[in-house]
């Protein structure tokens, strides 16, 4: 094994690059040893204002403590630290603090680069390779077996074998989500704030993760305004990588009087968000929930509040548990209970917010000792009966 | 063979050019040091870390990268190829993409829903593959002869109707991978071991049987075009329909031949695709290897060799381009290498002037315009 | 080469094809540029650097090739360039008067307001004369403008010819018809080679001085009078009332009937676009039939290919030589292979046979006197005449029983057109029925035993080489005797 | 019901410009007979150096800087094509190509891999009197390039058959030779409609990156300068048969959205995806039952040598 210094260090010059480990290792002092985690995101890439940069801040700027300048690495100041800091996470015990971890991050071009892309970072010696998103599945699984030694951090999905059933490894640890908790209480808030009684739903591409999302959704907005479920206009844009086209699903659905709209679409989301912020300085009343990260900074007078999925919770986590040596594989499910999921603060105003913000609060409390099992999927939100 | 090498001299130079302007954007967006380092690294993903392995001999670090590249070879021959084989016949493929959508989809669907031994099931899945693309193709092949629709048109047309149709129904609706526990899957379902293609150098590197079919194709593509009598006929048909149908041969049927050909060259390349790394149709094609094929072809003179080094070397810089971002060099230079080279390869008659020495070397042998 | 055009002349500018008339008019326009020497204008030297500064100097010319936009109407062709306006809008109404008003003074009637396609090609013609003249000019340049004209129309043209002379306009114009030269200029230059090689009067010349002056001492005097060979073996080919329509609707070939024999030439006579390209276009499988009968080399005529035509032994030298002979981007082997591609020494079985096809190169370029004689050149790197003679040699090496010519010595120098012209009676001693079709009337005569007259897809004329008579055969190539058959 | 309408009105709206003001350059273009499947290349062009622009500049500025960016690409496609008369739709793939990548590579050099920061974004217009009326208020609030877009290809339509230089343009697109035995430079005339081209499909990615969204995206245009091509061709290569395609597609897309959120129902029965193949699958079709050939210009993708016949 060997130690590289930072990926993106310019005052190192080539040569040193390829020195072996054997030289450097003596230099450090043996307590704090740095751990390198390297990163794979999914297609969305950097900048994504949502899955991916969710994840990003949870390696970058929470475990490590660093932002990603330029094509390099900078501290992070404390402020800033705070600030990606959401509010249902400030009382995390214990605190969230930057670990002597190096970043490495990938972004992929197309899902036969995941693989090499894991790889490589293996290659690399990092301590812990984290594939993040559901689509790295089989990419994770092939680079773990065929690197036992190495550790392995799965984001948004199980380890499925051939027949897609769940099963583990001994080196990977998974983590996935109840979306459909978070979503419950976005679709419990929407349902209270919607004046016009009309919510809408707009997803990507019509896979089964975002079906869970809408039927979370759906759920929430029948607990508080059974009226807006049966009227819910959900559309599926056919896309990740396309803001025109959530934009103009978006339009449409505020054409028709949608006043609150949940999306769950990746890049497509961002022209959700456009559309209604651009509705809004029409003088429309009208509210959008963002997905994954908290996205008020995106448009902060229309974004109601933001499903939560925290991946950065997992991610910094894995993190610090490897930091700490007490990483260990297994799967861990992150709902309403853990913290995995949730909604941003409400930045926003509107007539009614204390109360409102009161009964999701009540609705969270239930969810979380049980008494609301959050359906997640058609069926089980079929029999799914509303109880406010 | 002097005069084989003097026509590929406008691609050489067009590549080094484009090499040395992505170098110097480099250096410009960061350090001189490390674009030469960006290099270096790009270099070492794509055909092993050398330094790195004389230190540990470990087969590993060699075989990896080479596998990679190999792969993304594999795939560029045979879209280049598609391109090229179309070119000869006087058409320009624009469609790859979509041939290449549709059959993927058709060998992860034969490799999937079907039990076989692997000696019948993986080349079946190619057939399949092969077949399908070929019939894409001949949707255009069908509108230019008959009814006189520009092929870049039709299939510009018919790969947004191959990735709709794919992409937005199959793959996500009919043929959707079903996980249990309402888990999440990408894609179609996965492909039965017997039709995965071999991996060559076992579990060390994703080396698989892809890069020799593609080889064996190229050679096949080689042979047909300039030692058969049907390659013959298609190059003057492409060259000069009028004199060639004076001369008995039927242009149209070879028109279509190769544009059939064109299409499961595509379709093919979505099989190595399928049945090398990915084991399913992986709810889209993120990489459009189709039009990429477009800039292999033309940088490699539309000729089966010329291709297949052409695509060998962007293979490798596409394959090594995600070491460049260990540096935090951005992960799009192979295709902007890729792309820059073209332009300049569309130039090409620049080059010829200005390189002009000798003068029975006309200046208008261009690329056949349809 | 020298020139002088006096103010007011009606000149007449005749010689081979590719003496370099045309060429010399498109410097003259200001379309090509000399790569030395000087025009002079009304005394002084000018440059003209594209054809605006020829306009603006009063130089009109129509174009052998027309000139017009198909899609454009009338009008539209006439102003283009020089477009009245009204507030920056084209102002087609003054564009109607003022065109009508230049047709009205020089006596044209034309339908301003029809799309130029669906002329005829005389209205087309007097549509490019009409432009020239809309633009003011004071000298007009006419390249071949009757080689696609019906006679009432090459008359109609010369009436508005003298016209314009009157008018104080000078009138250049470029033909191969000697007859109507005379008949029509004052004064008449001689173009070879790219060389002024004569000026004469009118009055004082005949057809046949001015005919050897065009074709150089080398052919003075008559034509080598060949005996007439009759017929020696069996019919190859026998047409019947052969139709054919093109694709603009009108009739090709209305009714040709003809025999070829085995061992003889038979010459087409005609003048361009009376149907000779259709009917090569026929013989070869190039074109269906319309209808009408026919057998070649004992099978029927319809239903012909290219491919079926080849395999029963007809070989065809095409007039447009770039386009259907040759395939450019090829090399001259490969181009030798054309045609027989599939067969031996060109392939064995599906592959190709590199040996065999380089040395049946070699064999030809030697035999044919082709310079370079490289089968690797590529074969658009050879001159015309060069690539003429490998298309002539590839095709009599097929050993063809019908052989279907045409302009087999277009753009030839001397001893090559001599070298084809013995081919091509060495191939009817074999015994091979050619079929001779060419704009040149002097080598139709020179070679066929007998000639068939085309006009206007008709057969106008049959005669045999005891009896040709020149005279006739000119004018049945003008329409005399149509209606007879 | 009204409801419906209004909304499919206003969403149509909102998304032709772009793609009609893209149908039209490469109208321009291809009228004089230079060939331009570069349009996406342009597209993405323009889109990317207005965003940018627009982040130092007044918005309406940026946008004419990012016309001008797409000519100065299609300059690239014309000094090729032109100058050295390479094969135009090489020419214009490898522009495609190079402004794919290099619009990638510039973005995440510069900003984030993602998009451009927020700019602001055109303002958009409240028409005064219709604001009111059911239905037609959907004409109302959108950016002042819609209208433009509206009325441009009538503007369009107009020079090209009654002015000087509309006669010139459909002449060369048609007999070039012809335009130039008048004394007419037919390379001048061709650069012209190829930059003209270029400054139109920048001005169809301008649109998109300041009107329709307030930044640039990394997929921009994600595949709409190949959908203008084939406005291009459904319209028979006329400004107002472009208008009336591009406003074709933008309705059958706007009318596939409103279908999936009035009556979901239609999805059930007619996956979404074949309702997003819909546009392109009729163009095919169209152009099978019509044909191409009548009614591209005569010389599209001819180069023009001077002294040829
Ligand atoms: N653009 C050109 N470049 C080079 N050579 C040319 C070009 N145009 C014509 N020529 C050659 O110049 C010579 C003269 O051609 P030109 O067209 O002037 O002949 P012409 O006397 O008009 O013949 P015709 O009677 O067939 O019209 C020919 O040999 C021709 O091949
Ligand atoms: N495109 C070209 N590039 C290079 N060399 C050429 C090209 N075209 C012709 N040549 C060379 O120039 C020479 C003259 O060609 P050209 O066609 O002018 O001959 P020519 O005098 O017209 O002869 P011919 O009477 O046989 O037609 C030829 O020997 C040929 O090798
Ligand atoms: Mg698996
Ligand atoms: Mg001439």
């Amino acid at each position: 094994k060997k130690e590289e210094p930072p990926p993106a260090a310019p005052a190192t010059p080539p040569a040193q690059q390829q020195q072996p480990q054997a030289e450097a290792k003596p230099a450090e002092p043996p307590k704090a040893k740095t751990h390198k985690i390297g990163l794979v995101v999914d297609l969305g890439g950097r900048g994504d204002h949502s899955f991916n940069d969710a994840a990003l801040r949870g390696l970058e700027t929470w475990a490590a403590g660093k932002k990603y300048e330029g094509g390099q690495y900078v501290a992070a100041s404390p402020e800033e630290i705070k600030a990606s800091i959401t509010s249902d996470l400030t009382n995390l015990q214990p605190p969230i603090t930057p670990q002597p971890i190096e970043p490495q991050v990938i972004q992929s071009k197309s899902p036969e680069d995941y693989e090499p892309n894991l790889q490589l970072l293996v290659d690399q010696g990092v301590d812990l390779t984290i594939g993040n998103g559901f689509l790295l599945e089989p990419a994770v699984e092939t680079v773990a077996k065929a690197n036992p030694n190495a550790k392995f951090l799965l984001v948004d999905s199980v380890l499925l074998d051939a027949e897609n059933k769940p099963y583990s490894l001994p080196n990977v640890r998974t983590v996935t989500f109840k979306e459909n908790e978070g979503s419950f209480l976005v679709g419990a808030l929407a349902g209270l704030v919607s004046k016009t009684g009309k919510v809408g739903f707009v997803g990507g591409m019509e896979v089964p993760i975002i079906k869970k999302f809408e039927a979370g959704y759906r759920a929430g907005v029948k607990t508080t305004n059974p009226k807006a479920e049966t009227g819910l206009m959900a559309v599926y844009t056919g896309s990740f990588n396309n803001v025109a086209a959530g934009k103009q699903v978006a339009q449409d659905l505020i054409k028709k009087g949608a006043d609150v709209i949940f999306q769950a679409a990746g890049a497509d989301g961002l022209g959700v968000i456009q559309a209604v912020k651009e509705a809004k300085a029409a003088g429309k009343n009208v509210y959008v929930i963002g997905v994954d990260s908290d996205q008020s900074h995106v448009a902060p007078e229309v974004v109601l509040t933001s499903m939560l999925k925290h991946l950065d919770l997992a991610i910094y986590t894995a993190s610090r548990d490897l930091a700490e040596g007490k990483f260990a594989a297994g799967d861990v499910t992150l709902g309403l209970k853990e913290g995995g999921v949730g909604y941003a603060d409400v930045r926003v105003d509107f007539p009614g917010k204390a109360e409102a913000l009161q009964k999701v609060e009540a609705l969270r409390q239930r969810v979380i000792s049980g008494e609301i099992q959050v359906p997640a999927s058609k069926e089980e939100l079929s029999s799914f009966k509303a109880t406010p | 063979m002097s005069e084989r090498l003097r026509s590929a001299v406008p691609s050489i130079l067009s590549v080094l050019l484009a090499l040395v302007v992505c170098w110097v954007a480099i250096a410009l967006t960061r350090d001189l040091s490390t674009a030469a380092e960006a290099y270096l690294q790009m270099l070492y993903g794509g055909i092993g870390q050398i330094p790195k392995y004389l230190e540990t001999g470990s087969g590993a670090l060699l075989a990896r990268p080479l596998g990679e590249s190999a792969g993304k070879a594999a795939l560029l021959i045979l879209t280049g190829l598609s391109v090229a084989v179309a070119f000869k016949a006087g058409l320009f493929n624009i469609g790859a993409q979509g041939q290449m959508v549709v059959g993927a989809l058709a060998s992860a669907v034969v490799g999937a829903q079907i039990a076989l031994p692997s000696v019948v099931h993986i080349p079946l899945a190619i057939l399949a593959a092969a077949v399908t693309g070929a019939a894409w193709a001949l949707i255009a092949a069908a509108l230019k002869l008959w009814r006189g629709v520009h092929e870049v048109i039709s299939t510009i047309m018919l790969n947004w109707v191959a990735v709709s149709l794919v992409d937005n129904w199959l793959a996500v609706g009919p043929l959707r991978a079903v996980a249990s526990g309402g888990h999440s899957v990408a894609g179609t379902a996965e492909i039965h071991p017997t039709a995965q293609f071999p991996r060559l150098l076992a579990d060390i590197s994703r080396l698989n049987l892809g890069f020799p079919v593609a080889l064996a194709v190229a050679l096949f593509v080689w042979l047909w075009l300039t030692r058969t009598r049907r390659g013959f006929e298609t190059q003057a048909a492409g060259l000069g329909p009028d004199a060639a149908r004076a001369a008995g041969i039927s242009v149209k049927q070879r028109a279509a031949e190769a544009m059939a050909l064109s299409g499961a060259l595509a379709g093919m390349a979505g099989a190595v695709l399928v049945l090398g790394t990915e084991y399913r149709y992986p709810g889209s094609l993120a990489a459009p290897y189709g039009f990429d094929g477009i800039a292999i072809s033309l940088i490699g003179n539309n000729n089966p060799l010329g291709v297949t080094i052409t695509a060998i070397f962007f293979g490798i810089l596409r394959a090594g381009g995600t070491r460049m971002q260990l540096l935090g060099v951005h992960k799009s230079f192979p295709e902007l290498i890729q792309g820059l080279a073209l332009l300049f390869v569309a130039g090409r008659l620049v080059w010829l002037t200005l390189l002009r020495k000798r003068k029975s070397q006309p200046a208008s042998t261009e690329v056949p315009r349809a | 080469m020298s020139l002088d055009i006096g103010a007011g002349e009606l000149l007449a500018l005749v010689g081979e094809n590719g003496a370099g008339k045309s060429s010399l008019m498109n410097v003259l326009y200001g379309l090509y540029h000399p790569d030395e020497g000087d025009i002079v204008l009304d005394g002084k030297p000018i440059r003209f650097k594209s054809p605006r500064d020829a306009i603006a100097r009063g130089i009109g010319m129509v174009h052998q090739h027309f000139m017009l936009v198909p899609t454009l109407t009338v009008v539209e062709n006439v102003v283009l360039g020089r477009e009245p306006q009204r507030w920056g809008r084209l102002d087609l109404e003054r564009a109607y008067s003022e065109v009508s008003a230049t047709c009205q003074r020089f006596g044209f009637q034309l339908d301003l307001r029809a799309r130029v396609d669906t002329l005829t090609v005389g209205s087309q013609q007097k549509v490019e004369i009409v432009k020239a003249l809309h633009r003011g000019a004071k000298v007009l340049i006419l390249d071949e403008p009757t080689a696609v004209l019906t006679p009432q129309e090459s008359e109609d043209l010369f009436r508005v010819a003298r016209g314009l002379k009157d008018q104080g306009h000078t009138v250049v114009f470029i033909s191969h018809k000697l007859r109507e030269v005379l008949s029509v200029a004052e004064r008449i230059a001689v173009m070879r080679r790219g060389k002024l090689v004569a000026e004469v009067k009118a009055k004082e010349t005949t057809a046949s001085e001015l005919a050897n002056l065009m074709v150089g001492d080398a052919r003075t005097g008559p034509a080598v009078v060949e005996p007439y060979h009759p017929p020696t073996g069996a019919v190859v080919l026998s047409a019947r009332d052969l139709k054919v329509g093109v694709e603009d609707g009108s009739t090709a070939l209305n009714g040709v009937t003809l025999d070829v024999h085995a061992g003889e030439i038979v010459g087409i006579a005609g003048v361009d676009g009376n149907g000779q390209r259709e009917l090569a276009e026929v013989l070869t499988g190039l074109r269906k039939l319309g209808s009408g009968e026919g057998s070649l080399l004992g099978k029927p005529l319809a239903n012909l290919n290219p491919h079926e035509a080849r395999r029963r032994g007809v070989s065809h030298v095409p007039e447009d030589r770039l386009r259907r002979a040759v395939v450019k981007g090829m090399s001259v082997e490969e181009n030798v292979a054309l045609g027989r591609q599939g067969l031996p020494p060109f392939a064995k079985g599906p592959w190709l046979d590199f040996k065999g096809r380089r040395e049946r190169t070699k064999k030809l370029l030697g035999a044919y006197d082709v310079r370079p004689p490289d089968p690797l050149l590529a074969v658009q790197a050879l001159s015309g005449g060069n690539q003429q003679k490998v298309v002539v040699a590839r095709e009599l090496d097929a050993e063809p029983k019908f052989l279907v010519v045409v302009q087999p010595t277009r753009g030839l120098d001397i001893s090559a057109v001599a070298q084809v012209h013995s081919r091509l009676r060495e191939e009817r001693a074999r015994g091979v029925g050619v079929l001779l079709i060419s704009l040149d009337l002097e080598e139709v005569l020179t070679l066929s035993d007998r000639i068939y007259v085309l006009f206007e897809g008709r057969v106008t004329g049959t005669f045999t080489r005891p009896e040709f008579d020149e005279r006739e055969i000119g004018r049945r190539m003008l329409g005399a005797g149509a209606g007879h058959e | 019901m009204l409801e419906i309408l209004e909304a499919l009105l206003f969403s149509t709206l909102d998304a032709a410009p772009a793609l009609i003001f893209a149908t039209l350059g490469g109208v321009l273009s291809e009228r004089a007979g230079v060939v331009n499947v570069g349009v996406e290349g342009q597209m993405r062009a323009g889109a990317f150096v207005a965003a940018v622009a627009a982040l130092s500049m007044p918005t309406p500025l940026a946008v004419i800087v990012g016309m001008v960016a797409g000519a100065a690409l299609a300059s690239v496609h014309g000094y090729l094509s032109i100058r050295w008369r390479s094969d135009q739709v090489v020419s214009g793939m490898a522009i495609n190509l190079v402004a794919l990548a290099g619009g990638t590579f510039l973005l995440e050099a510069l900003f984030s891999p993602n998009g451009t920061p927020p700019i602001e974004q055109l303002p958009r217009w409240q028409l005064p009197l219709i604001q009111d009326i059911p239905l037609l208020r959907a004409l109302s609030d959108h950016p002042g390039l819609a209208y433009l877009a509206l009325v441009l290809p009538f503007v369009f339509h107009a020079v090209l058959h009654h002015t000087p230089i509309g006669l010139r343009l459909r002449a060369v697109g048609e007999k070039p030779h012809a335009v130039a035995t008048l004394g007419l430079s037919v390379p001048l005339l061709r650069w012209g409609a190829v930059l003209g081209g270029g400054l139109l499909a920048g001005l169809g990615g301008a649109v998109l990156s300041t009107a329709v969204l307030d930044r640039f995206e990394q997929h921009t245009p994600a595949g709409l300068g190949f959908m203008a091509l084939a406005a291009m061709v459904f319209g028979r290569w006329t400004p107002l048969g472009a208008f009336g395609a591009a406003s074709f597609f933008a309705f059958g897309n706007a009318l596939r959205i409103g279908l999936a959120s009035s009556a979901p129902e239609i999805l059930d029965v007619i996956p979404q995806g074949f309702l997003l193949a819909l546009p392109y699958f009729l163009t095919l079709l169209l152009l099978a039952i019509q044909g191409q050939r009548s009614s591209a210009p005569a010389a599209l993708g001819t180069p023009y040598e001077q002294e040829s016949r």
